[in-house]
């Protein structure tokens, strides 16, 4: 049974480029691109390092690959002030840690989630922002300016809108980024939330990781339009396409939305056409074999977001072709990189990360029925 | 304090006007308070409750929403996430249906899986109850739902006096707190009271209504009025009867309802809300596993039968609870 | 305090005329026109009728008057099958009965509502469809094709689809008509349903009454478009705009999208720009004129359907200025019409189902506690 | 029949190849049903319970819906009012609240507001529970809800043999049911069954899992399987232990339960649900006061503390109902 179609092939045609001259990434120095590069390093080698940690049984819960959708996250908030929202769901974890991750990895001062803080909620610790209360990637924090989401699809847009208008009553200039999947555009909540943030000009930026799949079902069968960024007409505000493989694509469209809500001008919408890696889940990746058309995989692998960044900085004399060699985990599945695959620092920062998070001690059972409602400050 | 030196001191009020009141103290007191709600400014609420708070406060701080039930309570969240206290309104109570994913799944656990990181004071409030014709839309209670959902403060006052102290605390509280207000009672003429200047009324604690030895009537909001009712009449047949005014649902006040008992030994429990895992179960659930020993009669429910309210009266009669009913479930439990 | 306004004077302006040569109304014979204006008229009077029963204290519920909107329910009626459904919510009383009375308003073979039975449900009689157990424009009738509504805004939207998918499994040909004010437009359902329909080409029409005004908030805070046809941009359907005022604008353009909804191709918006003639329900009139401005209401009330259909049918010869002149509701409120400015048969029609509602027993109690679940046929 | 003959009859099946015989089984024999939710076609559902579905019967009858929990459930009530019967699929019970006012408002009530004109045959499902480590949106058992909103029929059915029955049962019903459907039994090999050609299971009947003499314990879902445990345990200490499996809760079998404490006078109720309005309670409720000369001991109630379901084991198990803490609580009755 094949699924109907709105064209695989046809996606990476939708893609449009804006052809703008004045591009963001103009800002962007041969350095801060060498750091996107890391970055997209990084947050590919957490994915890899935990799909195999799941294998030998090491940790609990569905883990749902952000395996090449890197670019989305990476080029998404690179260009964000500390002060800014964000909101990631299931397939957006190295966000957690990348948040202002610009100002330095390790810098204690960054508004973002260190990655102990991180590898203790995958391994389910105490130390977890939300001592591991719910799982993966249902954590935040206030201070850090990270919503924190539940299950629900959609549903931290309506929070974010919220955010976004006490932020404004509060003085603030913050945007507020929320992520989802182009399956979770369906809704009902999605739409009320658009609505109101256009309705109120709030800085509300949605990306729409179009992967081209919700679970087992494609895109065909939930939304009327392959392209998501169509949506955005129903309230008159900006749909932009990025190439999702691409990560300075991703930081022009986001940085031009951003610089919109900054404005006062709205929310915007900014569909990023990706593919998924491997099954929905880990659960999944035997039977999504099963649904999705081999065709489909091979077309959609051959465009890893570290490949394309790669190829740019060489064609832009920011890298060497030798050195472009030397860390190249693109177009490999996690079964079949190695450390060696990445540079040294990365592997470093996870690896402390793993080990902090291991050390750390399980929740005690009492708190079990602690703040359920508030107790005053924790 | 001017906006207290407004009041009418000494005039009496209803219990819409306390409500009203209420919210326009603790938006002049706290400038970092926010209401949302569909119709609330422009119009100042389908009831009125809240005339005059756009005048005073202005748009940024009274937000007509968009009839978005679901945004309305996902944005309170954000706006309490994000240092603000919120009085949401719903229209009718019955609508809280469009938002109940946002409020039972975002909402309510935010408290717990943050562990306790953030708190949000969140009250949300709006007409509820039946008896007035409003059929299966415009009648529901349905505290029970929330009840059963861990997080939500659950209140339902049946007196001025309550309205407005349990709605001042509530917007204090720093937990999300979920108010049902009968309508019926909004514009009651003989229950209006005359309010203190300045006071609150502390979340948790139920309120003996009328003393009484043989049999305990615990209800609240408008089947207070049928139990206090029921109590009259059985006065006249001997029986002297106790009345507990609940107020507040979650937290309950089991102490309250224990003593009354260890005086009585017997009770009915008395809600308008459908029988089956309402919230009158819950307490007769309660009562015989905390109060088994004190018991002399079994704990009887006078409930709603299992049915949405509908239209035409004599059905909402034969569905509904009413004095009548009261006394003829206390008479059985004074026989036994 | 003056609402935010997109400008009520520009709704005129935005009323696009589709200018199509080959309009459906040219199928329209004087005579059926004439059959227009009767139901026209009879829509005003029972409105107007009701409005002085409620005064009088003869009521229980609220009040929605469809005064002013006439033309909506009228023209969008008018071209359906028998067999298509509808699903009218609380501004659309008269649709009950009106629904298929172009094959005759006494005919019993009609799929529509008799008026005895619509007004057994004003009255609160047992012998209404739905036996008195919820109010008002909450009835229909599964024979009838007319889908019981509740109160939820937009609620029976996604019921809708549900009627026609099923319609289109069972071999039919139907199309399902919703009807919706612009406020219920921000209700999440609307979004999940109109997607769903879209996905899969179902014969929904939603019938958008924009009458400017949801209860006491205006549409610059309800949507980001004045025109709610927008809407339909994000579903990649189309989304007209019909003047509301004018009968034949609005069967032109419902005939549009029923045409397209039968060939398959899918549903549409219709926006019916119209303007709410009283306070949102008859307990808000007072009310209303404090939160709307004077001079909108004016410029709403100077286009009465009724006034605008009989100038057309003056200048295309189908009436005299006399005959036009002789009964003429137009313009005026309900307080202020007699029932001479009605033909005699609409006031008969309407008297016969009032008394037969007024005759009609109430539903007995012991009825309270049935039909919570199923008991076999009724 | 070929669809019967196909299967292996002889060989055992679990509870979740009992499920999707019995939804392929009514597919076949009711050519007017209609199945949907999220991932049942193409990928045959999360869990597998649709596997086959789409290829045998279609896309026209198998649909992959959108992420709109809304919209499947007005969608369903709309086909079942145009002659459908609706085997509808929520990903995850927990899922439920996004849809919940279609369920509440539109479709439970529609029988009673068109007087019965209209009927909807309408399933839904869905996995549902605790214990595997799902934290709070993967371990829900919401059920309360429901039961508190007239015009559903509810079930929770813990065995292969009944899963089968009841979902046959409740496809030809006529009334909308929701099925809890708990995801950790699925596969549970331990309670596999062979399953006769043909059968159902009616709704609205108990059944007694273990006969004893001196306590009974009520339950369901997969916490008659703790009651069963505790009732070994306590069997070595001398206590004869009646188990009651309820599996329907609306409509509730209190005959079946009023025999048991005829016999035993003492009761605990287990529910991994949440304490407050839960349906443990419910069931406490009606026997202290149908029962109450029957009890020679307060009934308990063993349930999920009033919190959400958190993720990490340690505080999973403390908020939990297990077998230990049925035992505690049915040795406190035994020696009341
Ligand atoms: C309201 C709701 N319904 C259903 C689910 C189950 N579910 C989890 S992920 C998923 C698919 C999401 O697809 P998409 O939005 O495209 O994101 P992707 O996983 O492709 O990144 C589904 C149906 C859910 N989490 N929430
Ligand atoms: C879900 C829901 N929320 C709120 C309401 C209360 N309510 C009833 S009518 C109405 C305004 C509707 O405005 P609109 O859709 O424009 O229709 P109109 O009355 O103008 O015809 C509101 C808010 C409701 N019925 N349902
Ligand atoms: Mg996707
Ligand atoms: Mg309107």
């Amino acid at each position: 049974m094949t699924p109907p179609s709105h064209g695989a092939a046809a996606v990476q045609k939708r893609i449009e480029k804006t052809g703008d001259q004045a591009l963001p990434r103009q800002a962007l120095t041969p350095a801060d691109n060498q750091e996107l590069l890391r970055q997209l390093y990084l947050a590919r080698y957490f994915d890899v390092r935990l799909i195999k940690e799941k294998k030998r049984g090491r940790l609990r819960g569905t883990l749902y690959s952000s395996h090449n959708q890197e670019a989305i996250i990476v080029g998404s908030l690179f260009g964000l002030e500390p002060t800014d929202w964000i909101s990631p769901i299931h397939r957006d974890m190295p966000a957690f840690f990348l948040k202002d991750a610009r100002r330095g990895w390790r810098n204690p001062e960054r508004n973002g989630m260190s990655i102990e803080e991180v590898c203790s909620q995958v391994w389910c610790k105490a130390t977890s922002p939300g001592r591991a209360r719910d799982n993966w990637s249902h954590i935040g924090s206030k201070t850090k300016r990270i919503i924190h989401s539940t299950s629900m699809l959609a549903g931290t847009i309506p929070v974010a809108c919220g955010v976004a208008y006490a932020d404004r009553l509060n003085g603030g200039n913050a945007v507020v980024l929320t992520y989802n999947g182009e399956g979770s555009t369906a809704q009902g909540v999605f739409h009320e939330s658009i609505n109101f943030a256009s309705v109120h000009k709030l800085p509300v930026i949605t990306i729409v990781e179009n992967n081209q799949w919700a679970y087992g079902t494609p895109v065909e069968l939930g939304s009327p339009s392959p392209d998501i960024a169509d949506r955005a007409k129903g309230y008159n505000i900006p749909g932009l396409i990025a190439d999702g493989q691409d990560v300075l694509d991703v930081y022009d469209k986001v940085m031009a939305a951003v610089a919109r809500a900054r404005a006062g001008l709205g929310p915007s919408i900014v569909e990023c056409k990706t593919f998924r890696a491997y099954g929905h889940g880990d659960h999944d990746d035997d039977r999504a074999a099963k649904y999705r058309p081999e065709e489909e995989v091979e077309r959609g692998r051959s465009r890893d977001p570290i490949a394309v960044f790669k190829r740019w900085l060489v064609e832009h004399n920011q890298m060497s072709a030798d050195e472009a060699q030397r860390f190249s985990p693109e177009g490999l599945s996690a079964s079949e990189v190695t450390d060696d695959d990445f540079p040294p620092e990365v592997v470093q920062y996870l690896k402390e990360g793993i080990e902090f998070a291991i050390q750390a001690p399980v929740p005690p059972a009492e708190e079990g029925s602690r703040w359920v409602f508030a107790e005053g400050p924790r | 304090m001017s906006i207290v030196l407004e009041h009418k001191t000494g005039t009496k009020r209803n219990f819409l006007t306390a409500i009203k009141e209420a919210i326009r103290e603790e938006m002049a007191l706290n400038p970092d308070m926010v209401c949302m709600g569909e119709d609330i400014g422009l119009l100042g609420g389908a009831f009125g409750v809240t005339e005059g708070l756009l005048a005073e406060f202005g748009r940024a701080r009274v937000i007509d929403a968009p009839i978005s039930e679901a945004l309305i309570a996902g944005a309170a969240t954000g706006m309490a996430l994000n240092g603000k206290t919120v009085m949401m309104e719903l229209q009718f109570i019955d609508f809280i249906s469009c938002g109940f994913d946002q409020i039972v799944n975002t909402m309510a656990t935010f408290s717990y899986r943050t562990a306790g990181e953030v708190n949000l004071p969140i009250v949300m409030r709006g007409p509820a109850g039946a008896y007035g014709g409003g059929a299966l839309y415009h009648s529901q209670m349905n505290e029970a739902w929330f009840c059963n959902s861990p997080g939500l403060k659950v209140l339902c006052p049946s007196t001025p006096y309550d309205a407005k102290g349990l709605l001042r605390s509530a917007l204090r509280d720093g937990n999300p707190v979920l108010i049902y207000e009968i309508k019926e009672l909004y514009r009651k003429r003989d229950i209006e009271q005359e309010l203190p200047d300045d006071y609150t009324v502390p979340i948790g604690k139920a309120v003996v209504r009328r003393e009484g030895a043989d049999l305990t009537l615990v209800s609240y909001g408008q089947n207070v009025y049928h139990c206090l009712e029921a109590a009259e009449v059985l006065a006249k047949e001997g029986s002297s009867v106790e009345v507990i005014d609940l107020r507040s649902l979650v937290p309950l006040d089991m102490d309250a309802i224990r003593a009354s008992i260890a005086k009585t030994g017997r009770v009915v429990v008395v809600n308008e809300a459908p029988m089956t895992c309402g919230f009158a179960g819950e307490v007769v659930a309660r009562i015989s596993t905390d109060c088994f020993e004190l018991l002399d009669a079994p704990p009887l429910r006078v409930t709603r039968l299992d049915t949405p309210v509908p239209w035409a009266k004599t059905l909402e009669t034969y569905v509904l609870p009413n004095t009548e009913k009261v006394v003829a479930a206390a008479r059985k439990v004074l026989e036994f």
